[in-house]
């Protein structure tokens, strides 16, 4: 499942609705991103991040179909907030479950590398020293190339 | 067409969507690029640099030499930065 | 930080505690391991774990300082349950938590890799077809052996 | 010395520990094997094969060659499934 939202998500709860489904699930990774206290030494008073709606649910839906095919999954959650956040808030939360924990762990991975480079968003950060758009970096263009070329 | 920008494109351009008349030559996303670029010298240093320009067209990514029509959405924005 | 205890644990909690801190972290990584339903077809009852008191505490804080040795965490937890179990009961749970969330990943899979083969637990499982206790998987001991050789 | 029997090593035996008195020659965890596999049929089942059993001296995970002495807490079980 995928939600695009603004508002906050309980990591808790979701893990649990997750397992406690009628399926045989071994493990259950999960990852949360969070907004940092600082950008290099500038401290981040806010970020804001910025999205193509219509766009991005086709996307996540995408990529949660994809990671579905590769992998042996039970269940799969992807959760990406937008607009106005502070440090320490929640941005975005995967979790899958699978009877393997391998399975669990490189689906998460690999969902986790995909929004970071192919999710429509944009994060725009108000630090102590000015606000700036956040630079793509490319070395997550590489950690997403990898995932072409990776088996299962 | 329905052009819309997000993040620094948006800014920039002070708008996040126009509707243009497509010019019957632009038949692709480099020549839209470029004909955009060659509108006022505002476009001109945001659609300059190739490698910093993501295009979607119907809200899938999409390469330069992609064909478009007057019927797409077209988005421009920078490289993109989720989770 | 390491607990080793029959009681169940709260994940949502767990993740909120570690997140809360003054630290500067980018993600966090957690890995909850279930008791199956089903042991191949066989519905498995209950799981009844067994350990090694004081091994097992000075193992997983040696492992844990190993995680924390390898990468650049904030934090890390690992939580590792014994007794009497039923299906979807939680058995473990790792969470790293760190500014880069490649670390956070590859730190909470090693964590995951190494209890499979190098925590002192016994997993005793009582099916509808009888008693028995759970085989090492080799599979495992490959897991664990890549860590030696990968850089971090 | 005191020997502390985890899982199926735990179950066989019937005990969970015991208090025995080392012999002299016993001077490395191979020998300790050997040793305990002679006393009984029950004991030679349990430590024949040398791949299913595992060995803790005071606490640390341990190979076969390694020398023991009588103040140790030696620790026998079955290949570990944690997590």
């Amino acid at each position: 499942m995928i939600r695009v939202q603004s508002e906050d998500f309980d990591i808790g709860d979701e893990i649990a609705i997750i397992s406690n489904q009628k399926k045989n699930i071994g493990g259950i990774c999960s990852f949360t991103g969070l907004v940092r206290e600082f950008d290099l030494n500038n401290k981040i008073q806010t970020m804001t991040l910025e999205h193509y709606p219509g766009m991005t649910e086709k996307q996540l839906d995408k990529i949660e179909k994809e990671a579905n095919n590769r992998w042996e999954l039970s269940d799969s959650l992807i959760i990406h907030r937008y607009g106005r956040l502070k440090p320490k808030d929640k941005i975005v939360l995967v979790i899958t479950a699978s009877i393997h924990r391998k399975a669990a762990f490189e689906s998460c991975e690999f969902l986790m590398d995909w929004l970071k480079t192919k999710a429509p968003f944009w994060k725009m950060e108000e630090t102590d020293s000015g606000s700036h758009w956040v630079a793509a970096k490319s070395s997550d263009d590489l950690e997403v190339e990898k995932w072409s070329t990776k088996k299962k | 067409m329905r052009i819309l920008y997000f993040a620094n494109f948006r800014e920039k351009m002070g708008l996040s969507e126009e509707i243009i008349i497509l010019p019957s030559n632009v038949s692709n996303v480099r020549l839209l690029v470029e004909w955009l670029s060659a509108r006022n010298e505002l476009s001109s240093t945001l659609f300059t640099d190739h490698e910093l320009i993501r295009v979607a067209v119907n809200q899938e990514i999409v390469e330069f030499d992609t064909e478009i029509n007057s019927d797409d959405e077209v988005a421009f924005f920078p490289p993109m930065t989720g989770g």
